[in-house]
C-alpha cells in the first residue's frame, strides 16, 4: 500500500478552521443515495450544521455541445432526449423551436396542439416524480414515489404507443412532428387526463397536510426572490419564490396564448412552496390538456415542405427557449451555412438552478441538504450534459 | 422594448467611451446582438441591468464561441521594379504583376450573453464580448458580480473554451476534472487517441482507429 | 390538530394496501419474464433489414446507398458496397450491400435510418432482449443477423408494413409501366429499323 | 384441556428438567428457556422482515418479494444465507476490536431484555420484582453498541449516524420511562408479572387494560412514539437515515455483522413491542373474557405482531423528522405531556370511583394535547398555506 494512501486513511476526519474550531468535511457523492446520480457536494459541517458547500459536477459529462457541432441538425434530435431523460419531449420541442427560429419554419396548427399535449403530459409526470423523489429524500420509503411512478407509467405507455419509445422519444421534427397522433392516441390521453385529478388528490392527502413534511419543508432552504432573479433561477423554483415568470405566458411560444391557465406562485420560497407550486402546476397543466384535447384541429402534423435530409440553414443564429418542467430550457444555435451548427449550446435549467444551492444550504442541517437539493429538481444528464 | 440601435445609443450616452457595434444576425429570427469592448463591458452590463426602462435583470444564457483564424486569399495587382534585359542592357523597369495575397484575420473567442427582463417581461438583448486572440489575450471581464447566473456558466465557458474571466469569484474547471489541460470545445481540439474497438468506424474516426490499431500492434510486436 | 395530516396519510396508505388485494389498478406490477405486456405497434428497439421472398440474400431490399450510414447520429452502421449487381424488387439490377454491420451497443434506437431510407429497406425491430456476455462481437450484427422477412415486419408493425407494401407496389407498378412504355418506345423505335433491316439485307451484295 | 394447551410449554420444560438429577436442574431450565428465546425471536424476526417487505410493497402498489419459495416466504432464509456467505469487509483504518464487538454487544443486550417479559401465563424466564427496571437498563445499553459501531468504523457518515443515535436514544429514554411510570403508579409494582395480573381482570367481559383509561391511553401513545424513536424506526430512523447518511452507523458493516445489526434492530423492536403490550395491552391476557380459551402465549405474540404491523404501516407512510425537530419533539412536547400524565394519574387515584374522574382526566389530557400541538405548530410557523395565482 502506498504511503500517501495510508496517510490519507489515517488523517483525522476533522479539519481545523480558524475561528470555527474543528469541522467535519464530508464529500456527499458521487456515490450517495440521494444525489440523483453522480453528483458531489463537498460539505463542511460544524456538528450537523452546514458551513460551506461546493457542488462538483462533470461525472456524467459527455460534451453534448461538441456532439451537436459534429452531427447534423436532425441527428441532434435524438441526443436531446438524453439531456433531461425525464422530459425528452420538452427537450425535443425546445430544440425544434430553436431550429425553426433559425430557418423561419412555420409549424402547422395540429402539430402545435400535439406538442402542447405532449409537453403538458411530460410536465405532469416530471412534477409527480420530482415530488416522489423529494419525499424519498425526506425518508418516506418510496411510497409517494411509487404512486407517482404508477401514474407516470400510464403517460409513458401513451408516449410509447405514439413515439415508439417510452423515454427516448425523438418525436419532434423541424416544422412538425414525426407521426400523427391518431384518435386512439387522443382518447388514451383523454383517459389519462380524466384519471389524473384523483391521483393528485391522493397525493395531496398523503403529503400536503402531513405535519412531518411541513416541519421538514416549511422555512427550510429559503430562496429570496431578488437572489432568484439575479441567479437566473427559472421554473417552479423561481415561481415558488414569488416571481411571476412563466415562459409560456411571456413568450407565448407555440400556441400557449390560446389556453386559459394560471401560474401558481409561492410566497416564502421554501421547500414546501416548491412542492406546492409543483402540485398546483400539475392541476393547471390538466386544464391546458383538457382544452387542447377538446380543440385539436384536423390537418397536417408536419409542414409538407419541411426538409428532413440535407438541412442547411443560412448563416445566422437563434436562441429558442421554452418552459421545460425544470425551468427555462434554451438552445442557442449559430449556423455558418453548413450541415451542422457552427455552435450548439444548451442552456440547461437544472444546471443553472444549482447556482444557489450553497446559499440555500448554508446554516441548515446536513439532513436538509439532500432535501433542498431534491427540491431543486435536477437530472444529471442535463446538469453535466 | 427598445430596438438594438436604441439600446446602443443608450449605452453610449450612459457609459462614456464604450465602443459598441451591432453584429447583424442573418437568420429569420433577426435577433441582432451588441458587441461591447471588453474594457467597458462591465459598466455597460451594469447599465443594462439597472436602467429603469430596460431593467434586464435576468441573464439567461452565457456561452462561448470559438472563431478560428480566418485565411482569406485575394488577388492583388502589385507594381514593383523588375530587372529586365531590354536590348541587351539590364535596366530596372516597373511592372505590374498579379499576386495572390494571403491575409490571416486572427481568430478570437467570443462570450455571448442573453439578457431578458423578468420585471418588464421583455428580451432578449444579446451582448457579445471578444478576446484579442485565441492564445494569450483571452481575458474578458466577468459579469458574475452583476448577475449571479453567470457564475457556473462562465466557469463552464472557461472550462470548455479557455476564456479567462477576470473578476470571477471562483474560476475553476467545472465539467472537466482539475488536471485537464486542453479546452475541449475549441474548434481545433483533438480528442485523445483511445480508439480501441471501433467496428463501424467512418472517415476520420476510421483513419485514427486504423492508426491506433497499427500503433498498438507494432507496440505489442516489440 | 397535531397529527391530523399524519392520520390522513395513514388512511391513504391503508386504502392502497387494501386496494392492492382487490383492484388491478393498485397492484401494477407486471412480473416480467413470465408476464409480458403486449408491445404497442409503434414500439421500437433496434433496426433490421427487410427482405422479400424466401431467400434473405436475394431478397434484401437494401441497395447500399449508404444514406443511413451517413445519417446515423452515433455512426453505428457500416456498409460496404458490392462490386456486382443483382436485381432488386422491381427487377432493376442494383448494387447490394456486401457488408452491412450495425453495432447494437452503439445504436441509440432513434430510427433516423428508417426515416431517411428511400427504399423501405431498414425498419425497426421490437426485440429488446439482446443481452449477451460477449462485449465486442456479440453486439455487432452483420447483415445475416439483421435480415428479417417482410412477413416478420408485417407481424410486428402491421399498419406500417401494409402502408409500405402499398407504396412499394405502387412504385413497382409505376416502374413496370415505365419499363413497358420504354420497351414499347424501344420497340416502336426498333420496328422501322427492323423493317429497314430486311430491306437492307435484301439488297444483294 | 385449555389449561393444558395454555401451559404446554411450561409443562414440557418441567418434564425435560425432571429427567436430569436435581443439582443440574436449574441450569438445564435456564438453558432451555434461553434456547427457546433464541429460537423463537429470530424466527419472528424473519417473519416480520417478510411481513414488512410484503406489506410495504402492497402499500406501494407492488407485490413485494415473491420469488423464493411459495409467495416468497423463504426470502428471509435467502437473505440470511446471502449475509452469511458475503465477504466481511473491515475498513483498513477501523478499530478492529471495537468494530467486531459492536454488533455482538447489540445482539446480546437486546436478547437480555427478554428475560423479564412475561410471554404467557407462568412463562417469564426470570420473574424479577424490578423487571421493568432491568428491562430499561438493558435497553439503554444498546446505545453503547451503536456508538461503538459508529466510532470504530472511522467513517464520517457512521460517526454522524452514531452521534444522532446516541442523542436520540438518550432523549427518548426519558419519555419512555416516564410513560411507564404511570403504569407503575397504577399497579404499585415494578414486576411485569404483577402488571399483567392486574390487567387480567374483566368487567362485563371487557378487560382492565391500562390503555382503556385516559392516562393509560395517553401513556400508551407517548410510549409508542418513544419506542419508535428508541428502536430507530421510521419516522425516527435518522441514525440510519438512508437518504442523507447512506446507512448511518452501520455503513461500514457487511456480511454477517450487518445481518447482526439488522437482527438486533428487529429483535429490539419485537422486545419493545412486547414490553408495550405487557404494560398497556394486558400482556398475555385475552381481549375478551370469552377468548380466554385461546392460550395466553398466543395473545402475547399476536399483540407483538399487531404492534409490528403498525410500525410497518408508519414506515410506509411518513417522511423522516430532522435531528433538531426530533429533539424538540422529545423535550418540548412528549416530555411535558408525560409529566402532565403523571399528574393526571395521581389525580385519577385520588378522585375515587365514578364517572367524574373519567371526564376530568380525559379533558385535561385532550386539552393539553390540542393546545400543546397548536402552540408547537404556531411557534415554528408550521401550517397549511394558501397560494395565489398569476393570470
Amino acid at each position: 500500500m502506498s504511503e500517501s494512501l495510508l496517510e490519507a486513511w489515517n488523517r483525522p476526519p476533522t479539519i481545523e478552521v480558524d475561528g470555527e474550531g474543528e469541522l467535519l468535511e464530508v464529500a456527499m457523492g458521487p456515490h450517495h443515495p440521494s444525489t440523483h446520480g453522480v453528483f458531489r457536494m463537498d460539505v463542511v459541517l460544524d456538528g450537523e450544521r452546514v458551513i460551506k458547500l461546493k457542488p462538483v459536477f462533470g461525472y456524467l459529462h459527455r460534451n453534448h455541445e461538441q456532439i451537436g457541432q459534429t452531427v447534423g441538425y436532425l441527428q441532434m434530435m435524438p441526443y436531446t432526449d438524453r439531456l433531461d431523460y425525464f422530459c425528452s419531449l420538452t427537450n425535443n420541442w425546445a430544440y425544434a423551436l430553436a431550429v425553426e427560429k433559425l430557418v423561419g419554419q412555420a409549424v402547422p396548427e395540429r402539430a402545435e396542439y400535439i406538442r402542447v399535449i405532449l409537453a403538458e403530459l411530460t410536465r405532469i409526470q416530471n412534477h409527480a416524480s420530482t415530488i416522489g423523489f423529494l419525499t424519498q429524500e425526506m425518508g418516506a420509503s418510496g411510497t409517494p414515489l411509487m404512486y407517482a411512478f404508477r401514474e407516470r407509467e400510464k403517460i409513458l405507455d401513451l408516449f410509447e404507443s405514439l413515439t415508439g419509445s417510452r423515454m427516448m422519444c425523438n418525436y419532434m421534427r423541424f416544422g412538425g412532428c414525426r407521426v400523427d397522433m391518431t384518435e386512439a392516441h387522443l382518447n388514451a390521453a383523454r383517459k389519462i387526463v380524466t384519471g389524473l385529478p384523483r391521483f393528485i388528490d391522493e397525493f395531496e392527502n398523503l403529503l400536503t397536510s402531513n405535519e412531518i413534511l411541513m416541519a421538514r419543508s416549511q422555512g427550510m432552504g429559503v430562496l429570496k426572490p431578488d437572489l432568484a432573479v439575479n441567479a437566473g433561477i427559472t421554473g417552479p423554483m423561481l415561481r415558488a419564490s414569488g416571481v411571476n415568470y412563466d415562459i409560456r405566458k411571456v413568450d407565448h411560444y407555440g400556441i400557449y396564448d390560446r389556453f386559459s391557465f394560471r401560474v401558481p406562485l409561492g410566497e416564502h420560497g421554501d421547500i414546501y412552496d416548491r412542492y406546492m407550486v409543483r402540485v398546483l402546476e400539475m392541476r393547471e397543466s390538466l386544464k391546458i390538456l383538457e382544452q387542447a384535447l377538446k380543440d385539436i384541429p384536423a390537418g397536417p402534423f408536419i409542414d409538407p415542405k419541411a426538409k428532413i435530409r440535407g438541412f442547411k440553414p443560412k448563416p445566422g443564429e437563434a436562441y429558442g427557449r421554452i418552459e421545460a418542467p425544470k425551468g427555462e430550457l434554451g438552445f442557442y444555435l449559430i449556423s455558418d451555412g453548413g450541415t451542422s451548427p457552427y455552435r450548439f449550446r444548451i442552456r440547461p435549467p437544472s444546471f443553472i438552478n444549482l447556482t444557489v444551492l450553497e446559499d440555500m444550504c448554508i446554516g441548515q442541517n446536513v439532513a436538509d441538504v439532500v432535501v433542498v437539493f431534491g427540491s431543486v429538481d435536477i437530472v444529471l444528464g442535463e446538469v453535466d450534459r | 422594448m427598445k430596438t438594438v440601435e436604441e439600446i446602443k445609443t443608450a449605452i453610449e450616452t450612459a457609459v462614456s467611451g464604450a465602443q459598441l457595434e451591432i453584429v447583424p444576425n442573418g437568420s429569420p429570427s433577426a435577433e441582432h446582438s451588441l458587441l461591447v469592448d471588453a474594457a467597458h463591458a462591465f459598466a455597460a452590463a451594469k447599465f443594462l441591468r439597472d436602467d429603469a426602462e430596460l431593467k434586464l435583470d435576468f441573464l439567461s444564457n452565457v456561452t462561448g464561441v470559438d472563431w478560428l483564424d480566418k485565411e482569406t486569399t485575394e488577388k492583388v495587382k502589385v507594381t514593383r521594379p523588375v530587372e529586365k534585359e531590354v536590348n541587351g542592357v539590364k535596366t530596372m523597369v516597373d511592372e505590374t504583376v498579379e499576386e495572390t495575397k494571403k491575409t490571416v484575420t486572427p481568430g478570437y473567442l467570443e462570450a455571448v450573453y442573453h439578457l431578458y427582463s423578468m420585471a418588464k417581461k421583455h428580451g432578449p438583448v444579446i451582448l457579445r464580448m471578444r478576446t484579442g486572440n485565441r492564445s494569450d489575450k483571452v481575458e474578458l471581464p466577468s459579469l458574475t458580480p452583476i448577475w449571479r447566473a453567470a457564475e457556473f456558466q462562465e466557469r463552464e465557458v472557461f472550462d470548455l473554451f479557455g476564456i479567462i474571466f477576470t473578476g470571477h469569484p471562483d474560476l475553476r474547471r467545472i465539467l472537466m476534472w482539475d488536471g485537464f489541460k486542453d479546452y475541449p470545445m475549441r474548434r481545433d481540439y483533438v480528442d485523445p487517441d483511445d480508439y480501441e474497438y471501433e467496428p463501424t468506424a467512418h472517415d476520420d474516426v476510421l483513419k485514427r482507429a486504423q492508426a491506433h490499431l497499427a500503433a498498438t500492434t507494432t507496440e505489442a510486436a516489440q | 390538530m397535531l397529527g391530523e395530516g399524519l392520520l390522513k396519510g395513514l388512511g391513504e396508505t391503508a386504502r392502497n394496501f387494501a386496494g392492492s388485494f382487490v383492484s388491478k389498478e393498485r397492484l401494477t406490477t407486471v412480473q416480467y419474464p413470465e408476464e409480458r405486456e403486449p408491445l404497442p405497434e409503434a414500439s421500437r428497439a433496434f433496426p433490421f433489414l427487410v427482405y422479400d421472398g424466401a431467400d434473405w440474400e436475394a431478397g434484401l431490399r437494401c441497395v447500399a446507398c449508404q444514406i443511413c450510414e451517413k445519417e446515423c447520429p452515433p455512426k453505428c452502421i457500416y456498409i460496404e458496397k458490392s462490386k456486382d449487381k443483382k436485381p432488386d424488387y422491381v427487377g432493376k439490377p442494383q448494387i447490394y450491400p456486401a457488408k452491412f454491420d450495425i453495432d447494437i451497443s452503439v445504436c441509440m434506437s432513434c430510427q433516423i435510418c428508417v426515416e431517411v431510407c428511400p427504399f423501405e429497406a431498414i425498419k425497426m425491430d421490437n426485440q429488446f432482449e439482446l443481452a449477451t456476455d460477449d462485449r465486442f462481437g456479440g453486439l455487432l450484427y452483420d447483415r445475416k443477423e439483421l435480415a428479417r422477412s417482410n412477413e416478420y415486419y408485417h407481424k410486428i408493425h402491421p399498419t406500417e408494413a401494409a402502408e409500405v407494401d402499398a407504396r412499394l407496389a405502387e412504385e413497382k407498378a409505376k416502374a413496370e409501366e415505365k419499363a413497358k412504355a420504354v420497351a414499347a418506345a424501344a420497340a416502336a423505335k426498333a420496328a422501322p429499323a427492323m423493317a429497314a433491316k430486311p430491306a437492307e439485307g435484301a439488297q444483294p451484295q | 384441556m385449555t389449561n393444558m394447551l395454555d401451559q404446554v410449554f411450561v409443562l414440557l420444560k418441567h418434564r425435560i428438567v425432571g429427567l436430569v438429577p436435581m443439582p443440574v436442574q436449574p441450569i438445564l431450565g435456564a438453558v432451555l428457556s434461553v434456547v427457546a428465546i433464541l429460537a423463537v425471536f429470530p424466527g419472528l424476526f424473519a417473519i416480520s422482515v417478510l411481513l414488512e417487505r410484503k406489506g410495504l410493497g402492497r402499500m406501494q402498489n407492488r407485490i413485494g418479494p415473491n420469488r423464493v419459495g411459495p409467495l416468497g416466504v423463504l426470502q428471509p432464509v435467502a437473505d440470511g444465507i446471502k449475509a452469511l456467505i458475503k465477504e466481511d469487509l473491515v475498513p483498513y483504518s477501523a478499530d478492529h476490536v471495537v468494530h467486531f464487538l459492536a454488533p455482538v454487544v447489540l445482539v446480546v443486550v437486546v436478547f437480555m431484555g427478554y428475560a423479564v417479559l412475561p410471554m404467557g401465563r407462568n412463562m417469564t424466564f426470570v420473574p424479577m420484582d424490578a423487571g421493568l427496571l432491568f428491562y430499561f437498563a438493558m435497553g439503554a445499553s444498546a446505545e453503547l453498541s451503536i456508538f461503538m459501531a459508529g466510532w470504530s468504523s472511522r467513517n464520517k457518515y457512521s460517526l454522524l449516524g452514531a452521534m444522532r443515535a446516541v442523542a436520540q436514544m438518550i432523549s427518548y429514554e426519558v419519555p419512555l420511562l416516564l410513560s411507564s411510570v404511570v403504569i407503575v403508579m397504577m399497579t404499585g409494582s415494578l414486576s411485569l408479572d404483577k402488571i399483567v395480573e392486574v390487567q387480567n381482570q374483566y368487567t362485563w367481559g371487557l378487560p382492565h387494560w391500562f390503555v382503556f383509561t385516559p392516562m393509560g391511553f395517553a401513556a400508551f401513545v407517548m410510549f409508542a412514539i418513544a419506542a419508535t424513536a428508541e428502536t430507530n424506526r421510521s419516522p425516527f430512523d435518522l441514525p440510519e437515515g438512508e437518504s442523507e447518511l447512506v446507512a448511518g452507523y452501520f455503513t461500514e458493516y457487511s456480511g454477517f455483522k450487518f445481518a447482526e445489526f439488522f437482527l438486533g434492530e428487529y429483535v429490539a423492536m419485537l422486545s419493545i413491542s412486547g414490553l408495550g403490550a405487557t404494560l398497556f395491552l394486558g400482556g398475555w391476557s385475552a381481549p375478551l373474557e370469552i377468548l380466554n380459551v385461546v392460550p395466553s402465549w398466543f395473545w402475547f405474540f399476536a399483540k407483538i405482531m399487531v404492534w409490528i404491523c403498525f410500525y410497518i404501516w408508519m414506515r410506509g407512510t411518513f417522511p423522516r423528522l430532522r435531528q433538531d425537530q426530533l429533539m424538540n419533539f422529545a423535550w418540548k412536547f412528549v416530555l411535558p405531556m408525560t409529566l402532565l400524565n403523571l399528574l393526571v394519574a395521581g389525580l385519577w387515584r385520588f378522585m375515587g370511583e365514578g364517572w367524574l374522574r373519567w371526564v376530568v382526566c380525559s379533558a385535561i389530557l385532550l386539552a393539553a394535547y390540542v393546545l400543546g400541538g397548536r402552540i408547537g405548530m404556531r411557534s415554528k410557523k408550521f401550517g397549511p398555506r394558501s397560494y395565489r395565482y398569476a393570470e
